[in-house]
């Protein structure tokens, strides 16, 4: 385990919230996407 | 064959999906091995491990002004040439662009709590990106909030037109009314004030994975949102016929 | 020459075409009515037609500043009188007598009131009083009559006449009778737009579906 | 174009209209601070320049939507974009129509509204000068954002989120020219800033709202 | 009654709805003051729970035109009126669905903007608490405004001006507790009277605005 | 039992009478079309029996809650789709089969629709659906016909008389023709109010004049 000193809190908090940030926009986008997907190809199959 | 065939969705659709893979590839080789490489950097003898969030406040900012500046640019194109894959780029843009700035400013307002004392400062540059959020935020809200894909292409690309001027306004109104705390570029300023390697080359490396990240992001939000309005396109015809 | 030439018209709503290749020329002193049933497109052809809209495809030939248009929504300001609302509008199109707009649509002795307190016909009433001071020679009007009595109808008939006899036009689209026996109709249910031909695309949306 | 701006002024003085309001709302709103902040004039005299201008700016705000969206939900919007009048001088003198009925009388009221917040006495004429300069760009800014959302049922407060961020330069260097003419600085560079962006602001911004008026008309 | 509330919460979350703006709106005004205010942190500190409560205040203000001013135009208050529930329960759920959409989301938000303005730490759980107890009276207090002013063509500025006087009680107990609060005093009578006033007003304010809707609607 | 008994009534808008004196009783199982010229107060009569407005004399008696009223505001939602629309109005009606009602109005094709989009004569035939939703007895219609076409007048002449086979009655103000022979017609104009008869004022406007 690395070492951070007195800062760990500071530089855990920091890449936490982006991690989980970019985390929420790629799950979003993949999530959006495969929806997209999904309707349109339900439609396709019976339209 | 001109740049703007890839302005055809079917066209579109087929090449984005032949280089996606790759780029979803080296985005997430490049962002991880960026932030874990930084992540593991040594501490500095000043800011001590704070120095860690570097890896991800400053890709994150540069990012987000450069998303902005690429919606401005799809903007235009939508409004003088009328591509709508384009438009449909520059929608899928803006929430990226907001979560990227949301990380500079989470990661500064973290930043600062150590460094300054306090968890946020009317300083300039973070004053800025606060104007830029709301820009964002204004700029989806408009999205979502018209019915006709078309129009709200249209106004929202002029929207991000008359923001992009203001926005540069703002940053030097701001730079007027207050003198700042924050660090200037050290990228780019003379060699003995250079960042050492030790940090640069990680840096560089989360910069470029930061970048491959949001092109990922991008060309997967523009294809979502041209299967919706394919969707949409087959709905209404159905209702009418 | 010919106030409005119309050529191959196709219009489009909600990114769907909804009438194509419509043709029709409209000359002076002559009036057309366009019929079809709810949701065929008469008003969007109109709104075309008005130059709030552009169409799809065709092409609309007519002078410059010729269209007056009259739709549900009047264009009048409730907290003014009468004759202010008419007034303002004969002063924005630069012609017109109000008085005898307002002689004519029976609206003299209402002349002062406020429109807030008008019936729904005397509204419509002054709505039609407005295309006689605007002064311009294509009047373009969405189910003109709605609301209006019996009475009011004939001296609606009235106007129209007498505006085509000065060398107007009219296109109008209504569902009912308007006693207007000298005009033109043309129903427009044969020129509904069938979907999914995607040769011809209404837009985007339908280009790529 | 007189004859809109005769109209709009008359149906601004009508019952209902909306004139005087604004001065109205400003009045609350610097009565509210000081129930918020605390009666310490102390406390009230650095932040007054502020809160002038965040007061204007907001009754200016409040009164925006009237600018367009009476005209489009009862068809005159429409019969304008019709008439022989090009778009852009509607929206021009719309905009000095919403200048004059909510701009104007703010300029002439500040120095009251300063009295209540301790507004050292030197700066009143610094405050009224930089509202004239300044509330005619907010208004024209305000007319662009009504009409990018006059398509929308009740866009009220998006339309607020819309122009705030536009309204940012004009207080920063509005409040600066105050600032400093209360503090006995140097209110010249502000004011000119001041003026070129309003000047800028009234040059180019009615083609971007005409052009936004025309895709909502559509 | 709970048909109405699913359907005043659908339409606020569709496009155009304007969910969520209350908080863009808050975020906006909270980084304008320091505009005007200037940035240095030791001017914000003291004016920081006023600032919040004003511009939870306002931004619970814009929006108050949307709670019946819509229904009105389309009619469905004439057919709200006709149906069989009792006109108070109409105009309590329309100011719940309110206080839903922006009163409880700035609840949410606050802390972040306490942050902005250099609330110190321990008063934000004070500021969140204040909010909780006065936002519904504000949302209750707006509906009664809402209701009287239903009729006027767009009433928005009146509207304003005859509810913010309304505000007035809420605004300054909730501010005490905040301030008390971050100056470690105490915060509990003014947390008393913050919650009377809201009960009180919750429980008699429906009467008056559905008086006050009747009288309109003829 | 009548549905509805209106003795001698009279009715007010701005503060001067519009008709006066006017009487009649509604059965289950008929339908009373009203007529009269413009600004008359057929409008404000009907406001009167849905109980938006108190009648300045007379009486008005009827059931508590059998009232259904539709006007030219529809109160539909324009972001809400049709079947959307239509559930809310059950909801808060307690009744009907809503599924039934699209069909019967012919609009289960545009479930699905947001209102918006919705041309003028199906956003009305929307407005008339909601009727079947509501199970009330007694429909109150303003001009109900307007905007609709020829098909679905007949429609909507079926739906009435469907209702009142059911034992509804309907009460309706029009100027036009809407296929209902059965229905009793009362023209208003000889109920005209009088200007100027002091001793029955409208109210304190006409008592101090
Ligand atoms: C909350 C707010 C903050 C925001 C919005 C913000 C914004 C930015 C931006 C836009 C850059 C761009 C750099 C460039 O020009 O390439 C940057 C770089 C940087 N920031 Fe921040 N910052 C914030 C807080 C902080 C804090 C608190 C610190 C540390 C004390 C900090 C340290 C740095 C450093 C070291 C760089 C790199 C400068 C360089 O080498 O280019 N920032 N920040
Ligand atoms: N905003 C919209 N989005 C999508 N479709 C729409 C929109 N507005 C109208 N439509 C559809 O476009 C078609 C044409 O509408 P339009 O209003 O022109 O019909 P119309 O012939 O005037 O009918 P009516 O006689 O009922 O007035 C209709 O089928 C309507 O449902
Ligand atoms: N707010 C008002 N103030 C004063 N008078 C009014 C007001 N509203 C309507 N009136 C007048 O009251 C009379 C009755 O109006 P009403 O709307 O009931 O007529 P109507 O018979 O429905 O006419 P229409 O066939 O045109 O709809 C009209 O003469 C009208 O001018
Ligand atoms: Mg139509
Ligand atoms: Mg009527």
């Amino acid at each position: 385990m690395i070492e951070l000193g007195k800062y760990a809190g500071t530089v855990l908090a920091a890449y936490g919230v982006s991690i989980l940030l970019l985390i929420g926009i790629v799950w979003q986008t993949l999530a959006a996407n495969a929806r997209a997907r999904r309707e349109l190809e339900k439609h396709e199959k019976h339209g | 064959m001109s740049i703007w065939e890839y302005a055809n969705p079917v066209k579109f659709m087929r090449v984005s999906g032949a280089v996606l893979p790759w780029l979803v590839a080296t985005a997430a080789i490049c962002t991880t091995g960026g932030v874990a490489w930084g992540f593991l950097t040594p501490e500095d003898y000043r800011q001590g491990s704070t120095v860690k969030i570097v890896f991800l406040h400053v890709p994150a900012a540069m990012m987000a002004i450069n998303i902005w500046v690429m919606m401005l640019v799809a903007s235009l194109i939508w409004l003088i040439r009328r591509h709508h894959v384009s438009a449909l780029a520059a929608k899928a843009a803006a929430p990226v662009g907001a979560v990227m700035t949301l990380i500079a400013l989470a990661t500064g307002a973290i930043w600062g709590q150590p460094m300054w004392g306090t968890w946020w400062e009317w300083d300039p540059r973070l004053t800025s990106f606060l104007i830029l959020l709301l820009f964002y935020i204004g700029y989806i809200a408009l999205w979502s909030s018209i019915e006709d894909a078309d129009s709200a292409a249209d106004l929202t690309g002029v929207l991000c037109l008359v923001g992009s001027v203001f926005a540069l306004l703002s940053r030097y109104a701001v730079m007027f009314w207050n003198q700042g705390l924050h660090q200037g570029a050290s990228l780019s300023v003379a060699e003995g004030e250079r960042m050492s390697a030790v940090y640069r080359y990680p840096l560089y490396l989360s910069m470029l994975g930061f970048l491959l990240l949001f092109l990922a992001l991008v060309l997967i939000r523009t294809r979502t949102e041209i299967r919706r309005r394919r969707l949409a396109a087959l709905q209404a015809r159905e209702m009418r016929g | 020459m010919s106030l409005l030439a119309v050529h191959d018209l196709a219009v489009a709503r909600g990114g769907l075409r909804a009438v194509e290749g419509v043709s029709f020329t409209l000359q002076g002193g002559k009036a057309l009515i366009l019929r079809g049933p709810n949701g065929i497109g008469k008003t969007t052809l109109l709104r075309c037609v008005a130059g709030l809209q552009p169409p799809v495809a065709g092409r609309i030939e007519m002078a410059a500043d010729a269209v007056a248009y009259a739709a549900h929504a009047d264009g009048l300001k409730s907290a003014l009188t009468v004759a202010e609302n008419l007034r303002f509008w004969a002063q924005v199109f630069g012609g017109g007598d109000e008085d005898r707009a307002l002689e004519r649509m029976d609206l003299a002795a209402l002349a002062d009131r406020p429109a807030l307190a008008l019936s729904a016909g005397q509204k419509r009433r002054l709505g039609l009083a407005r295309l006689l001071v605007s002064g311009r020679p294509l009047w373009v009007l969405d189910e003109p009559t709605v609301s209006l009595d019996a009475a009011s109808v004939a001296r609606f008939a009235d106007m129209i006449r007498m505006h085509l006899s000065g060398g107007g036009a009219a296109l109008m689209a209504t569902h009912i009778d308007l006693g207007l026996d000298e005009a033109q109709v043309l129903d427009l249910t044969p020129y509904r737009a069938t979907p999914g031909r995607v040769e011809r695309p209404a837009g985007f949306n339908e280009a790529f579906a | 174009m007189l004859a809109l701006l005769k109209r709009d002024l008359t149906l601004a003085t009508r019952a209902g209209g909306g004139f005087g309001l604004a001065v109205a709302f400003f009045l609350i709103l610097c009565a509210l601070v000081p129930f918020g902040v605390g009666p310490d004039s102390e406390a009230l005299r650095p932040i007054a320049p502020g809160i002038l201008w965040v007061g204007a700016l907001l009754s200016s705000l409040l009164s925006l939507d009237r600018i367009f969206a009476l005209d489009h939900e009862d068809g005159s919007l429409d019969l304008l974009a019709t008439a022989p009048i090009p778009l852009e001088g509607v929206v021009a003198v719309k905009a000095l129509a919403h200048w004059i009925t909510t701009g104007l009388p703010l300029v002439v009221a500040a120095p009251v509204f300063g009295l209540l917040l301790h507004l050292p006495g030197g700066a009143v004429s610094w405050l009224i000068l930089s509202l004239l300069i300044g509330t005619p760009a907010l208004s024209m800014l305000g007319a662009f954002g009504a009409g990018v959302t006059v398509g929308l049922r009740r866009g009220g407060l998006l339309l607020s989120l819309l122009v705030l961020p536009l309204y940012i330069p004009t207080l920063i260097f509005g409040t600066e020219v105050t600032r400093r003419g209360a503090e006995a600085g140097d209110p010249f560079t502000p004011m000119l800033f001041l003026g070129g962006i309003t000047a800028g602001v009234l040059a180019l911004v009615p083609f971007a709202a005409a052009a936004a008026l025309r895709v909502n008309l559509r």
